[in-house]
């Protein structure tokens, strides 16, 4: 019984390898030839659409702009307020207001993005409706969704980092007359900056490949650069979607290739800076970097 | 509080009816003492009577646990004047930790390095910057006798220090702190004689600075280091 | 020349609705965005459906239908603006032999009565139905003028674009989809139906009976950049990009 | 002493400022709440009771979305327990085996897959997966079940093993040693200590599996057909709820199948908020049974 | 292996020029050893001289920390023969562990309850049945003399324990296993003086069964209980 996992283990270890790595050399045999200057500017002059002087027609380079700038409106949106509301539930998950709102952070965790993708959409209809006739599906609304939806994905994984640490810890903090705070701050987050760090990254992850919200909230197939935050934009995800499930020549399905490698990289490409930025930091709050990598505690 | 007790200039402490439950299980009942000043008070006790538990309840470290009750008076004189330590408000018990420091029987270690473990707490408790921390350091470690055997490894993981060299390291970490009181939890438990003896005429010395209570199984070191014994027995102390 | 007018003008022009639209939008906003940068017009598709209701709400200052307002959409204030006709035609994979259906035989393939290419001449192979979504223009007009409001069979699969239906069509040799005609090319066949060939001509001529006009929708009044942009579209230029994209213009105002 | 202070005072300055944005973002948690309710609402007063039925066919004035229902949890169930088995023997993998640098590129991977977009997996599986299914093995369309499901489960795996490897990494470190000392095999130790130990951690770890499934959208559209039918086996098209309402809420406002997504919303919207709930129960069933 | 040692019918384990690393730092260099049928080996030194790694290097456990390197041989003879312990593949070392049974010198409980922590062992390591595991802890929790302590609240939190307890608790849960050699560190450390005897006593009696290392700092108690004496010092054993 216990053997078998052993070898169920590694066996699932290769099958998942194997497996992505036909997907991702799929992804890259089909669209590393389609990368080039084209791809992402169509026959427009890459600079003048670089500035955005000129629109960009038959290429992905708005989309790219529109994915980056959404991705990082809502994770600025979302980040602090969630690591926030992950330490105070972490706090005391035991009194009534903590159990309240862990209960709407676990439900809205779970929700959906096309019921956020819904709420963002009826939203604009009643805001039309009231105080605001102004206001339409754009780049604002679309980043404000995204962070609704990963706020409370990154509040429960702060949460879940925090409160999964041993308890000694805090005695130990407690004892040397740390306060709360400071037991909290300096002792267990450090300890659970990984964990809120994964988080955080499945977060991101999952603003960057969110299409269901943008559908409905401001993504279009043509808009060139994003025009403000007030209008609506391209997104690469979108646009994927799009040329993969409406191809109309074998250019718009290179297209798709394409953006899909690229979505690939931009996402990697945050990845690893985030993971880079997290061993710095670990390095910085305790003298030597490997601290943590293996600390069995000898008994 | 009775008026007894206040007269005497040198008592930094007292005890009164101190009971003390967890899970509804009376650990130490109607416990009276006193602490006098730059003495060493000597708890002992067969295992598990509730020595750890009576040390915990001066720096009001049981409220970390579950279930937990307490009743009967605290009180200790700090610098700051006399503080009823069971009637401490949740967010004075940092400062009374800092002032009342404890050395745990069970070394307990902070995540990261060995210079981590000392530099963390006088950062972030003392405010010290990293000058003075250092200094500090170095002085605590030479004092425990420990400076020799890690001064070249102060960035090594502290938790691959020995038993013992884990125990110094505490206790160095809790003097570092400059506290008033001193709690001590068999702090030489897994010392080897020689180190023993180096702790012993550490802890002698530091009588005149601090008050202290400690634990000891030794029958020899309660002789050698006690100025008072107090014997815990049947959630008791006899022999105060 | 017809662009002039948008010389002065800037802001934005959002479009959304019908999809068989696309292709024109697209050509024009290219030959406007690169004629004066300064307007900026977005394009997003959705299915007629959405195009009602998007213009409706004013959350987009064009909505295409792919069909005439259905009553209760007339209420809503809206102005239509046809300006080509289009057919809605079956496709097939190209490699299907099968060259002609009949209404009847395209009514019970659809129901599900007939589930394999031999009974209709071709070879031994499953049919692999493919529908529209509920907003599409193009299965309304579909449903209301082939199907005649036969019951569809409910393992059919539903694309959401007349896009999509092509690309799923033109990939699985035993698939039966419509489209609008605009959209047929050699990527898939579209077999006769009762021996008439449906192309834009015998559409226009009313040979081909499964036709609809497509259509631009505006609440109330066009504003001054939106006007320019239906002119531009009943413009000769507008034309071409019309008949470039497979359909047959329509010059007057309805 | 002075900057004993200090440090005070800056903490509950510090505290404040959490207090603050913790009160923000539960008021604009609380708001999304009301919203979905207040929206889904109408389906209870409208009298559309034929949403709960299996027949969908708007032309004919059916909008049962029952069937609907059963494919979505089908697909979720199915895709989160192949998930969860595959993400405890990637687990035990990334702690027991002696391979390091495969662990690392194996934990590098996973954290990676959370990164790809649902979308990529969409379009991979279109020109991969489907025409194997459709020309390779003669299964139909292609677009089935089967299909959705493949592409869940590697959307879901990352999700669970990157949560059960934040659960599980730091316990191995706590008890490995002594457990080993005692002469647990490291198989063991994974089974019989640490596993037990967490599970309603990771009983946390698959539900928010399932609520991705649960939740996904582009995947059940672009791969699972979206036919409005009960499936009667895996290579058959279903449609799922999110599918459902990415399909319907381009149809005209008002109309009964623009209704029928609300229904479909606040059906999700349960589902989830159940699926909380449940565990939730677990969790307290589990504490009740382990006095401290 | 050297044939005069072989020669000796009583000889259980042998180290020969064992030489152990961390990270670069020799703890132990060429320590040569022989362990006897049925004798209680002490261990003593200085803390951080090696003791526990020398423990540690029987039942091949320094394996688990990064950054170890081993030379020389050490063999044991277990029931199943004579094992090379330096040489056994890490499919074996499960086994290995569970004939040479270690209590740490910091007492490392499993989560859960106090009888899961002796329940659990018996059960996945020793595959007995809910039964006799059960009958077989009452027996050794009776036997370390904690039985009395834990009867009424076997279901508990086993880190709700006293440092003493804990500490007899894992000598409790080791002797369950019944091993065949015994490493015990420190055993007695954070015990009074009533339980040490207990403890004491207990180890007398299993000399008969068990071979036994052990680390001590009390010279009194080596003298009670050590058949031969080993002292390490300087990274080399002393007067073996
Ligand atoms: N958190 C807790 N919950 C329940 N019982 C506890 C808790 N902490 C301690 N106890 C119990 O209280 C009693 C006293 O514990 P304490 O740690 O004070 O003993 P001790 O005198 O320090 O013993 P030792 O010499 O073994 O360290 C023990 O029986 C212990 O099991
Ligand atoms: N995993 C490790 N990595 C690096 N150094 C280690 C590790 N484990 C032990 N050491 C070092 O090896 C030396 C011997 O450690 P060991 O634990 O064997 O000492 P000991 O003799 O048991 O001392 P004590 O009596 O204090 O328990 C110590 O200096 C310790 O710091
Ligand atoms: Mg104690
Ligand atoms: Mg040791
Ligand atoms: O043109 P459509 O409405 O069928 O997308």
């Amino acid at each position: 019984m216990s053997r078998l996992i052993g070898y169920w283990g590694r066996l699932c270890a290769l099958f998942i390898i194997g497996i992505m790595l036909t997907l991702i050399g799929f992804i890259l045999f089909k669209g590393l030839p389609t990368l080039e200057l084209s791809l992402f500017f169509g026959d427009t002059a890459p600079l003048a659409a670089m500035m955005g002087l000129q629109p960009v027609w038959e290429g992905i380079w708005p989309a790219c702009v529109g994915t980056l700038t959404v991705v990082l409106c809502s994770v600025s949106l979302a980040s602090v307020p969630g690591v926030a509301s992950g330490i105070w539930l972490a706090s005391a998950p035991d009194k009534p207001a903590q159990k309240v709102f862990g209960l709407a952070v676990d439900i809205l965790a779970g929700i959906p993005s096309i019921l956020m993708g819904l709420f963002g959409f009826s939203l604009i209809l009643l805001l039309r409706g009231s105080f605001f006739p102004q206001a339409n599906a754009s780049l604002l609304l679309a980043s404000f969704c995204l962070a609704l939806l990963i706020l409370p994905y990154i509040a429960c994984a702060t949460q879940n980092a925090l409160s999964s640490l041993p308890k000694q810890l805090s005695v130990t903090g407690a004892a040397l007359g740390m306060t709360q705070w400071q037991v909290t701050y300096r002792l267990l987050l450090p300890q659970a900056s990984s964990g809120i760090m994964s988080g955080l990254m499945l977060a991101i992850g999952r603003a960057a490949e969110d299409t269901a919200v943008i559908m409905l909230t401001g993504a279009v197939a043509n808009a060139g650069l994003p025009g403000g935050l007030l209008q609506r934009f391209e997104a690469l995800p979108f646009t994927i979607f799009y040329y993969s499930a409406q191809y109309q020549s074998q250019q718009e399905l290179n297209m798709a290739f394409g953006a899909a490698l690229v979505l690939l990289t931009v996402t990697s490409i945050i990845f690893t800076l985030l993971a880079a930025v997290s061993r710095r930091r670990n390095r910085n709050i305790f003298g030597s970097a490997n601290s943590r990598k293996r600390n069995i505690y000898v008994r | 509080m009775s008026d007894k007790v206040r007269d005497f200039e040198d008592v930094v402490g007292y005890l009164e009816d101190v009971s003390i439950r967890f899970s509804d299980k009376t650990i130490l009942r109607d416990v009276n003492l006193q602490l006098l000043k730059g003495q060493l008070h000597m708890l002992t006790g067969p295992s598990g009577c509730g020595k750890t538990t009576l040390l915990r309840a001066l720096n009001r470290l049981n409220d970390c646990f579950d279930r937990h009750e307490m009743s009967g008076s605290i009180s200790l004189k700090l610098s700051e004047g006399e503080v009823d330590v069971h009637l401490l408000a949740h967010k004075h018990l940092p400062l009374l930790r800092r002032k009342v420091g404890m050395v745990f029987q069970i070394p307990n270690l902070l995540p990261g390095s060995i210079i981590d473990n000392l530099l963390l707490p006088l950062k972030v408790v003392a405010g010290l910057d990293l000058a003075h921390a250092t200094a500090r350091c170095e002085n605590v470690l030479v004092r425990v006798k420990l400076w020799n055997e890690v001064k070249d490894r102060l960035n090594n993981d502290a938790s691959s220090l020995s038993g013992g060299q884990q125990q110094r390291l505490c206790l160095a970490r809790t003097l570092a702190l400059e506290p008033e009181i001193l709690l001590l939890d068999e702090p030489t438990a897994s010392l080897d004689p020689e180190n023993t003896k180096v702790i012993e005429e550490l802890l002698e010395s530091l009588k005149q600075q601090y008050t202290m209570v400690m634990v000891s199984h030794s029958p020899a070191q309660t002789v050698r280091l006690a100025d008072k014994v107090f014997r815990l027995d049947g959630q008791q102390v006899i022999g105060a | 020349d017809e662009l002039s007018p948008f010389d002065e003008m800037s802001g934005q022009l959002n479009i959304a609705g019908g999809t068989a639209h696309i292709p024109v939008m697209k050509r024009a906003a290219r030959q406007i965005m690169g004629h004066n940068p300064d307007i900026r017009i977005t394009i997003a598709g959705g299915g007629s459906g959405v195009g009602v209701q998007q213009v409706a709400k004013g959350l987009v200052d064009i909505g295409n239908t792919g069909r005439a307002l259905k009553n209760k959409e007339m209420n809503l204030g809206l102005n239509s603006f046809a300006f080509a006709i289009d057919g809605v035609a079956v496709i097939i994979h190209p490699d299907n032999p099968v060259n002609d259906l009949s209404q009847q035989q395209i009514i019970e393939i659809y129901q599900g009565q007939i589930t394999n290419w031999r009974e209709l001449g071709g070879q031994d192979r499953q049919i692999h139905l493919f529908s529209r979504d509920e907003a599409s223009g193009t299965r309304s007009v579909f449903s209301k003028k082939l199907l005649k409001g036969a019951q569809l069979a409910a393992n059919a699969n539903i694309v959401p674009s007349n896009g999509a239906m092509k690309t799923a069509v033109s990939q699985d040799s035993g698939a039966i989809g419509y489209s609008s005609v605009g959209y047929i090319d050699e990527m898939v066949k579209a077999p006769t139906y009762n021996h008439i060939m449906p192309t834009q001509e015998a559409c226009a001529s009313g040979e081909y009976p499964v036709v609809r006009r497509l259509y631009m929708n505006t609440k109330g009044a066009p504003e001054e950049l939106t006007q320019a942009f239906i002119d531009y579209i009943y413009s000769k230029q507008g034309a071409k990009h019309i008949q470039a994209s497979g359909y047959i213009a329509l010059d007057a105002k309805p | 002493m002075q900057n004993h202070k200090l440090t005070l005072k800056q903490n509950s300055w510090m505290q404040g400022l959490l207090m603050t944005l913790v009160v923000t973002s539960g008021l604009l948690l609380f708001a999304l709440f009301c919203f979905l309710i207040w929206f889904s609402l109408p389906v209870f007063f409208t009298e559309t009771t034929s949403v709960f039925s299996l027949k969908w066919q708007p032309e004919q004035g059916h909008f049962g979305i029952l069937a609907m229902v059963f494919g979505t949890l089908l697909l979720a169930f199915i895709s989160t327990s192949v998930a969860f088995i595959i993400a405890m023997g990637l687990n035990s993998f990334c702690l027991l085996s002696r391979r390091r640098w495969l662990v690392t590129l194996l934990r590098t991977l996973l954290r990676f897959m959370a990164a790809i977009p649902t979308v990529v997996y969409g379009l991979a599986a279109l020109f991969l997966l489907l025409p194997l299914l459709r020309n390779g093995l003669q299964l139909g369309s292609g677009y089935s079940l089967f299909a959705a499901v493949c592409m869940l489960i590697l959307l879901i795996l990352p999700v669970i093993c990157v949560m059960l490897d934040n659960i599980t990494a730091p316990l191995w470190q706590q008890y490995a040693l002594g457990a080993q000392a005692l002469g647990f095999s490291p198989e063991q130790i994974y089974m019989q200590v640490i596993l037990p130990h967490c599970r309603v951690n990771i009983g946390g770890a698959v539900l928010l599996g399932f609520n991705r499934a649960i939740g996904d959208t582009m995947l059940p559209l672009m791969l699972a057909g979206n036919a409005t039918q009960l499936p009667s086996g895996v290579f058959d098209a279903i449609r799922s709820l999110t599918a459902h309402i990415a399909l319907v809420i381009a149809t005209d406002q008002g109309s009964e199948a623009y209704n029928s997504l609300f229904a479909a919303g606040m059906l999700l919207l349960m589902c989830s908020a159940c699926i909380c709930l449940l565990s939730r129960y677990l969790m307290g069933l589990q504490r009740l049974g382990q006095p401290e």
